[in-house]
């Protein structure tokens, strides 16, 4: 990059460079703004910036770059921030990152609007009827201290999001403290169903996947290019992969019955009905051919017939799906979201591990993960079941104090589960928050959180690539407002009412961090080097790599207790599938005041700025609705209004609306556009996990009458082309890739 | 059926003509201040998008023209109409275009004027606007010189000036009998200044019709080029739908027609105000709706040979241009166009018509709209359907304020048009003495066959 | 007699007082005119002559002192923005200067020092937002690889700041006064200069020439891209 | 300044297409975009609002189509009576296409888009009246309007948000076009350096927003003119030419097995941006 010499240069001064990270008297916005005006030139007029000190890097007018982790997603891909005059402008990859590799998602460039965005909570708010106060943080703290005094541990929760490194670390010690278990993992998107499945197949949660070695993958549901695991990373493989070795490409099909971006770059999109994942993959193991013993046994039944008629896939595709995995190896099967969100979740989920292990691609493709040595930082996998167990607690008024921490519950629950009510029911909830969301603004104490970009910490990806590694997060501007803390800081001063003698060392959660860093310097691979320099390398890097403990690969999937149930029959008042449309930019919706995501089209609709509901373009005319109609989506939970668009991308029996929308809070840029499709989600559990299956709503559609006009970047033209030739496309036989760069 | 009657005095000419400048009916001050409303509706209109910006006229980034350029080319083809009637009828030595020509010549200038306008109203920085006129700066560059849009800034401001001398000088000797019958105040002021002291003298008149004739010879040729300078702006480029070879000539009909249109309604409307039955005759009016009828065969004309030369093209974008046209979006539009366009003026063919004042009122009307149609036609079609189908038809009506700025041009337009008439004589009354000298001589001379006959 | 002229002198002259005032006002400034802008106030009034000023053989307790340019402007060479020098940069030499410490301009600088505020300096030479001027590549051109002296370089731009003492802009520093020296042929390289590699590419549209050497000539870039963002 | 330079330089200004007396020369910026490597993923869309400054308009103006994303992508599928789009959607990231012989730039009456040196096709906010006849004469519409004044909009620009802004790019206001400049800031600073270091910029020094943020590596930027840029590599393995309005790769009689192609290129405007076709597996 342009002036990323500098870096180089900051790394001996972490301490100055906190006076760096100043804003530098902000004339700029004015500046800016007049630009194109009439007349700018004032002079005279205008203020130069100026420093009182300065070191020899600080360049007026020169950009200086620092790492730190993005925390937009769990994918702990590693960031690059460009800072100039104290502000941070742009968030790019960190090329030494092996999980991203010097690239960013667009949900991870949209970090900068997470950090900027002008309806974060800037004060500690005490609800005062339907108000929030604006409190001191020694009141907070008092207030916390007076709550939870005389209260059992057992009536304490802790509700968050998924979290790892010493932020785990701090937090789960001070739930010791306070003496309770109830620390509730939630994540309202999370491959749950396929980590279990995995533990019983491979013997590891999640494996390490190699695109890049494979010829084929066939993925059930894996929208690994956009939201599922660790996109950015997976998006690197995939390039590899299609680019495949001697010209010869590797080749996607994916299986589901919505499609999602994974599934609108494959070579072959199959719909098939929904639920019926693990029979076609039971189907294309009988059609290979090549299962012996249990397994051929269990598979006998699922002809090439029975499979088609089940799965609504043809016989003849099913012939050369596997024709194709047969020469062409090795190959790679991927269980998604799709294939996981029904009651037979796990099952589906089985018969595809099951598939991959006759193919052989275990060890192959299918590689041993490696995790950090330090398993206390080990990220906590956040699940629904979590969510499940809180709310039945919250529903007997088990809880005197509920702490709510990156997680949105009262948005994120299904309606099933009437969360908000229940949550009414704890005494005192704390919710610590980077805006009013709909939980903070359940909550009776608010306590406002630096953003990511201001915030210090570590993170412990979950998917890991080449080694371990742990993230450093480091603040890339000093505080936007004055009255922020980090969650770090927050927890280190309760954790210091109740111990306050063991942590009276640590001033800060830096403090407290640097300290834990060092103390393992040997094992983060600083041994023998100066404390002040390892910490200052290790800042300067953003990334502490390890070489990490593997974990051994087994494969043991087996046909046992494999029974995978016959699809369901269809119900009469609820016709027709709900599937919860997961958008790689805005996920379960906690990003959602970030504009730049608002007005970034979805891939597949291009719609903006609002919510859908998908409908086959057949289904559509079979019910007389067209592009823009309103409809009224009722499943016996609750029903939503949104607009139609027709899409040739899904199952005729199902309808899909994205989550992330339909905000009743949050801000300016989120509240009021679109629909929250968890509101009318049945409660439907996985049966071996408990795990809530996300795809067995079911849902019936009226008419409302309305129509509008859908908010959207394609034309009228719609997906054609017109004849004229804009985006080409040619097949592998009249292609030659073996020449190209 | 004559053009004008033989019989009437020359002190009546002047008389009635002078009258018109004193007391008009009731309805010219009706008729003056609607228009001023309508011009102070579009006043607002203009400060609010000064304001907020250019998107207030709803218009978005395919399609970044809108109402105003059809309306700017709309009134640009108002203008051809009174070259078309001074310039060339007086070249060919018409007669009956005598009285009603100088009208004809004011309504030139002031579309021209509305024209400039929208230019005006169009650009997004319009505090910028001096940055496209050639004049040696502090910044050291130029206007691209490259650009149709800067000929076109050119040619009209070439057009207007020398339409504005032509009207000007036309008028010197009106000017002069004005100066001499009116009553002393600012009003004669302003005749004796403009009146440039024209003394009737035989050199005074000999040098009169040298220059008239100069400038109206210059005139034509500019007028034809300024349209077809307006049609390069759409057939220089590329698009589809524009770039049409015949574009030039269509557009110059399509000018003269609407401006026949025009002069057929405000002919009507002056005749009636100003009480100028005896000079604005119905035989007159006769002539100009055949010359409309004409035109407007020519303008049909046109239109096939566009659509047919686009139709055995093989440029696949430009057809799918016309079938949009024919078909989506626009097709109420387009189709209004054609219907009044090219069979509205199928009426004119009918001898009852010619002369029905009512029918002539309503008819001319429709005319003018078919043009405005047509205008708005070239415009919008294209970028609704460019070269590239991604960015096809995005939502995009004209907002209020894109339909009050159209509006608020006819008042302005009005506006200036009415207090001309009513500040200058209207009826070039030294013409209409001609013209009733050489009927009367004309007369003499058939007398005369008679007799000699006898 | 004569009274038809009226009009047309009218005309005539209104037309000759507007153009003239058109041209009056739009007369680009050039190079070699000189026109002071504003005097700016400035929170101290900083004596550049003092500090850059020649020095006065006969008695130095009066003349300036030759301080180079860049001693105190030091982003300058290094960044697009030439800056301020930070108050640290003042406050290093005048610490150690107990002669002026009791002057009132220094004693206002000290107050600025202890309460660590940054001066709040005015602007004096202004660019509009969407120009982007580069101060390092002037520099870089015109002091490190044609050795001019840095006074002249800056003087370019900045007029003869060692004769001022709050600066004043002396250039109009117009479009048409920037572009008034890069339409200019100048030579490529120094007399007696290393002709670099490649370094015709940089001044010209043109070709490189076979051989650079102290007479080639070139102009400087002029795509608006150069300096507008 | 003066007529001398309407004179004497007129011709120049529109001299840049590459032609056998002027070849760009050190520089021609270029682009390869392998459609068969973008997923959709709109990270480069989004890459580019926060490098470049572009205002998200809402809803309501999204609705009129007064949306201002420099980088769209786009999506087709083929609509031939299927009942699913079965081999997937095709994406294609559209920008300014940068043309050698750019429509844009003739049409301009004061001269606010020209061509530079480098094979840019250039945009000067502040010149600009906004008569918008670059965007109507522009085939491929990529050129974005600022129809209202983004900066003074609060739902825009709150005053958290300007902090963002990036100070090497223009803020624009009202009235004014914008495009995509190919990150002209990045390569003005690029250059800078490289002046300054008597070279030329060397490949993989300067990186576009875009192409720095796309997942898959699916576009590649550099100097056309290097012989040792992957652009040029890529230009070159595809055989598609700069100055061509046919490739002749496309005259001769055997199909080509090369997926290199340039968008509307029959409409001669020289785009700087080579397509690569998406590839589709016959095999299923």
């Amino acid at each position: 990059m342009i002036d990323s010499g500098s870096v180089k240069q900051m790394a001996g001064h972490p301490f100055d460079r906190r006076d760096f990270l100043k804003v530098l008297g902000w004339s700029g916005a004015a500046v800016a703004l007049s630009g194109c005006g009439n007349t700018s030139v004032e002079d005279g007029r205008e203020t130069v910036v100026s420093y009182v000190e300065a070191n020899d890097y600080m360049v007026p007018g020169v950009g200086v770059y620092f790492n730190s982790t993005c925390a937009q997603c769990d994918a702990g891909c590693s960031i690059n921030g460009r800072v100039r005059e104290g502000r941070v402008l742009k968030l790019e990859g960190n090329p030494d990152s092996a999980i991203n590799k010097g690239r960013l998602c667009g949900l991870g460039q949209a970090g900068v609007q997470h950090h900027y965005n002008p309806d974060r909570v800037r004060e500690p708010l005490l609800r005062n009827g339907n108000k929030g106060e604006a409190i001191s943080w020694e009141k907070a703290y008092a207030l916390i201290a007076e709550k939870l005094a005389g209260v059992s541990g057992e009536e304490i929760a802790f509700l968050s999001g998924g979290v790892s490194g010493h932020l785990k670390v701090l937090l789960g010690n001070y739930l010791d403290s306070l003496g309770t278990k109830n620390h509730f993992v939630y994540e309202a998107i999370a491959p749950s169903v396929v980590r279990a499945a995995n533990l019983k197949a491979f013997g590891v949660e999640m494996p390490r996947y190699r695109f890049d070695k494979a010829q084929v993958v066939l993925s059930f549901g894996a929208d690994f290019l956009g939201s599922w695991v660790s996109p950015v990373h997976f998006s690197q493989q995939y390039a590899q992969f299609r680019k495949g070795v001697n010209g010869q490409r590797g080749v996607l099909i994916q299986v589901e019955s919505k499609m999602t971006l994974t599934g609108a770059n494959a070579d072959r999109w199959l719909a098939v009905k929904p639920g019926t994942e693990g029979v076609l993959a039971l189907g294309i193991i009988n059609a290979l051919g090549m299962a012996t013993g249990e397994v051929a046994e269990l598979v006998k039944g699922y002809d090439k017939a029975r499979v088609s008629r089940e799965t609504g896939v043809s016989t003849g595709q099913i012939d050369k799906i596997a024709a194709l995995l047969k020469l062409r190896s090795p190959s790679l099967v991927l269980a998604g979201n799709a294939a996981e969100g029904y009651a037979h979740g796990s099952q589906n989920a089985a018969a595809i591990n099951l598939l991959n292990q006759v193919l052989g691609n275990v060890g192959k493709t299918i590689e041993a993960p490696v995790s950090v040595p330090f398993p206390q930082m080990v990220p906590s996998k956040g699940n629904t079941v979590a969510l499940k167990n809180m709310n039945d607690g919250l529903a007997a008024g088990k809880y005197k104090v509920v702490f709510n921490f990156a997680a949105n519950p009262v948005f994120t629950a299904p309606g099933a589960f009437k969360f908000k009510d229940n949550f009414a029911k704890a005494g005192f909830k704390v919710a610590f928050a980077h805006y009013l969301d709909e939980t903070a603004l359940q909550a009776d104490l608010v306590l406002p959180l630096d953003s990511a970009l201001e915030d210090w910490g570590t993170q412990v990806p979950e998917y890991m690539t080449e080694g371990a590694q742990i993230n450093i997060q480091q603040p890339l501007m000093e505080r936007l407002h004055a009255n922020t803390r980090g969650m770090g800081d927050i927890l280190l001063g309760l954790i210091k009412q109740k111990k306050a003698d063991e942590y009276k060392g640590f001033e800060d959660y830096y403090a407290y961090l640097r300290g834990a860093v060092l103390q393992n310097k040997g094992a983060l691979g600083g041994g023998g080097v100066e404390d002040d320099t390892f910490w200052n390398d290790t800042l300067t890097q953003g990334i502490v790599k390890l070489a990490g403990t593997t974990t051994s690969l087994a494969a043991h999937a087996s046909a046992a207790g494999l029974v995978l149930p016959a699809a369901a029959e269809a119900d009469e008042h609820f016709p027709l599938h709900l599937i919860p449309g997961v958008t790689a930019s805005l996920r379960d919706g906690r990003h959602t005041n970030q504009p730049w995501l608002q007005e970034s089209p979805d891939p597949l609709t291009t719609i903006v700025w609002d919510s859908w509901v998908e409908i086959h373009p057949k289904k559509a005319a079979e019910l007389g609705i067209v592009e823009g109609d309103i409809v009224q989506v009722t499943s016996k939970t609750g029903s939503v209004k949104a607009q139609v668009y027709l899409f040739p991308g899904i199952h005729p029996e199902a309808i899909s609306i994205p989550v992330g929308r339909g905000h009743d809070a949050m801000g300016r840029y989120a509240k009021g556009y679109g629909v929250n499709p968890f509101q009318i989600m049945d409660a439907v559990f996985e049966a071996a996990t408990g795990e809530l299956a996300m795809h067995e709503t079911r849902v019936k559609i009226s008419k409302t009458g309305q129509r509008v006009l859908v908010v959207k970047d394609e034309g009228s033209a719609g997906a054609l082309q017109m004849g004229r030739k804009i985006a080409g496309r040619v097949s592998t036989d009249q292609v030659d890739l073996s020449k190209e760069v | 059926m004559k053009d004008i009657r033989e019989d009437i005095a020359w002190a009546k000419i002047n008389q009635d003509v002078m009258k018109s400048l004193e007391n008009p009916r009731k309805l010219y001050w009706v008729i003056l201040f609607l228009a001023l409303a309508a011009f102070g509706f579009g006043v607002g209109c203009e400060i609010y998008q000064y304001r907020t910006g250019m998107g207030v006229e709803n218009v978005n980034n395919p399609q970044v023209w809108g109402l105003y350029i059809a309306t700017f080319i709309f009134w640009i083809g108002m203008s051809h109409s009174g070259t078309l009637l001074s310039a060339i009828l007086h070249l060919m030595h018409a007669d009956w275009r005598k009285p009603i020509y100088r009208f004809a010549e004011a309504m030139t200038t002031f579309s021209l004027m509305t024209a400039g306008l929208f230019v005006m109203v169009h650009i997004g920085r319009l505090w910028q606007f001096y940055y496209s006129l050639p004049y040696p700066n502090d910044r050291g560059i130029w206007p691209n010189f490259q650009s149709p849009l800067l000929w076109d800034a050119m040619a009209i401001f070439t057009y207007l000036s020398s339409s504005v001398l032509f009207l000007f000088v036309g008028m010197i000797p009106d000017l002069a009998i004005a100066r001499d019958n009116m009553q002393p105040g600012w009003r004669q002021k302003l005749y004796t200044l403009l009146a440039l002291g024209w003394e009737g003298t035989d050199r005074q008149w000999r040098n009169f019709r040298v220059t008239y004739l100069t400038i109206a010879c210059f005139l034509i040729p500019l007028a034809v080029s300024v349209h077809s300078i307006v049609a390069s702006d759409f057939a220089m480029s590329q698009q589809p739908g524009w770039h049409v070879t015949s574009f030039p000539p269509y557009f110059v009909a399509g000018a003269l027609y609407s401006g026949c249109a025009a002069i057929i309604t405000l002919f009507i409307i002056l005749r009636y105000v100003f009480r100028f039955e005896t000079y604005m005759t119905l035989p007159i009016l006769k002539k100009i709706v055949r010359l409309t009828f004409a035109i407007a065969m020519v303008w049909t004309y046109l239109n096939a040979v566009e659509f047919a030369a686009v139709w055995y093209s093989h440029d696949e974008a430009s057809k799918a241009v016309l079938i949009q046209k024919m078909t989506g979006t626009y097709a109420p539009f387009w189709w209004g166009m054609i219907f009044c366009g090219s069979v509205v003026p199928l009426v004119f063919a009918f001898k009852r018509f010619q002369t029905n004042i009512p029918v002539l009122f309503a008819v001319s009307l429709l005319l003018n709209l078919g043009m405005w149609l047509e205008r708005w036609m070239i415009v919008a079609p294209t970028f609704s359907h460019g070269y590239y189908p991604w960015t096809w038809d995005h939502e995009q009506w004209p907002s209020l304020v894109a339909w009050g700025m159209v509006f608020a041009s006819f008042g302005w337009f009005t506006l200036l048009f009415m207090i001309f008439c009513k500040v200058f004589p209207s009826v070039s009354m030294y013409e209409v003495k001609e013209m009733v000298y050489h009927r009367t001589l004309h007369l003499k001379k058939s007398e005369n066959a008679e007799q000699g006959a006898h | 007699m004569y009274r038809f002229l009226r009009f047309p002198i009218l005309l005539v002259g209104l037309f000759l007082a507007a153009s003239s005032f058109a041209a009056n006002s739009s007369q680009p400034a050039l190079t070699t005119e000189d026109s002071l802008g504003p005097q700016v106030q400035q929170p101290i009034e900083f004596p550049h002559n003092r500090h850059a000023g020649l020095k006065d053989a006969s008695d130095p307790a009066k003349g300036g002192m030759e301080i180079n340019c860049q001693y105190c402007h030091t982003y300058a060479r290094r960044s697009a923005v030439a800056g301020i020098p930070p108050l640290q940069k003042c406050i290093g030499c005048h610490q150690n200067i107990e002669s002026v410490r009791n002057k009132p301009r220094i004693v206002e600088l000290f107050k600025y020092w202890d309460a660590k505020k940054a001066v709040p300096w005015k602007k004096v030479h202004d660019l509009p937002d969407f120009v982007r001027f580069n101060h390092e590549r002037h520099i870089k051109r015109f002091v490190e690889q044609q050795d001019r002296p840095v006074q002249e370089a800056c003087g370019y731009c900045h007029g003869d700041v060692k004769e001022m003492t709050v600066a004043r802009r002396q250039k109009s520093l117009a479009m048409g006064w920037c572009a008034s020296c890069h339409e200019k042929d100048h030579p490529v390289v120094a007399e007696g200069g290393t002709p670099i590699a490649g370094q015709a590419y940089w001044y010209s549209f043109q070709k490189p020439a076979a051989a650079v050497d102290a007479n080639t000539k070139a102009r400087g870039p002029n795509d608006c891209w150069q300096c507008h963002k | 300044m003066s007529v001398s330079n309407l004179l004497e330089n007129w011709a120049q200004v529109r001299h840049e297409h590459p032609n056998n007396d002027k070849p760009h020369d050190p520089y021609k910026w270029a682009m390869a975009i392998d459609l068969d490597a973008c997923t959709g993923c709109n990270a480069c869309s989004i890459a580019c609002y926060a490098e470049n400054n572009i205002p998200v308009v809402g809803k309501e103006r999204f609705q009129h189509g007064q949306q201002m994303h420099w980088m769209r992508v786009e999506r087709y599928w083929d609509e031939d009576g299927r009942e699913f789009p079965d081999q997937g959607f095709q994406f294609l990231p559209m920008m300014c296409q940068q043309c050698e012989a750019a429509p844009c730039e003739t049409v301009c009456p004061v001269a606010a888009t020209n061509h530079t040196a480098d094979g840019l096709n250039s945009q000067i906010y502040n010149r600009c009246i906004g008569s918008r006849y670059c965007s109507a004469n522009c085939p491929f519409k990529v050129r974005y309007f600022n129809w209202y004044d983004y900066p003074t909009d609060e739902m825009v620009w709150p005053a958290e948000m300007q902090q963002q802004m990036n100070p090497d790019v223009s803020v624009r206001s009202k009235g004014v076009m914008e495009k995509c400049t190919f990150c002209v800031q990045r390569l003005s600073a690029a250059k800078v350096k490289a002046k300054g270091e008597g070279r030329i910029v060397a490949e993989g020094e300067v990186q576009t927003a875009c192409q720095q943020a796309c997942p898959t590596s699916a576009i590649s930027f550099g100097n056309l003119v290097n012989p040792d840029s992957r652009v040029h590599k890529q230009w070159a393995a595809q055989q598609v030419e700069l100055d061509k309005d046919k490739q002749a790769k496309n005259e001769e009689e055997e199909a080509s097995e090369l997926r290199g192609y340039r968008i509307l290129e029959e409409l001669r405007a020289y785009p700087s941006v080579m397509y690569l076709e998406r590839v589709r597996e016959s095999a299923v």
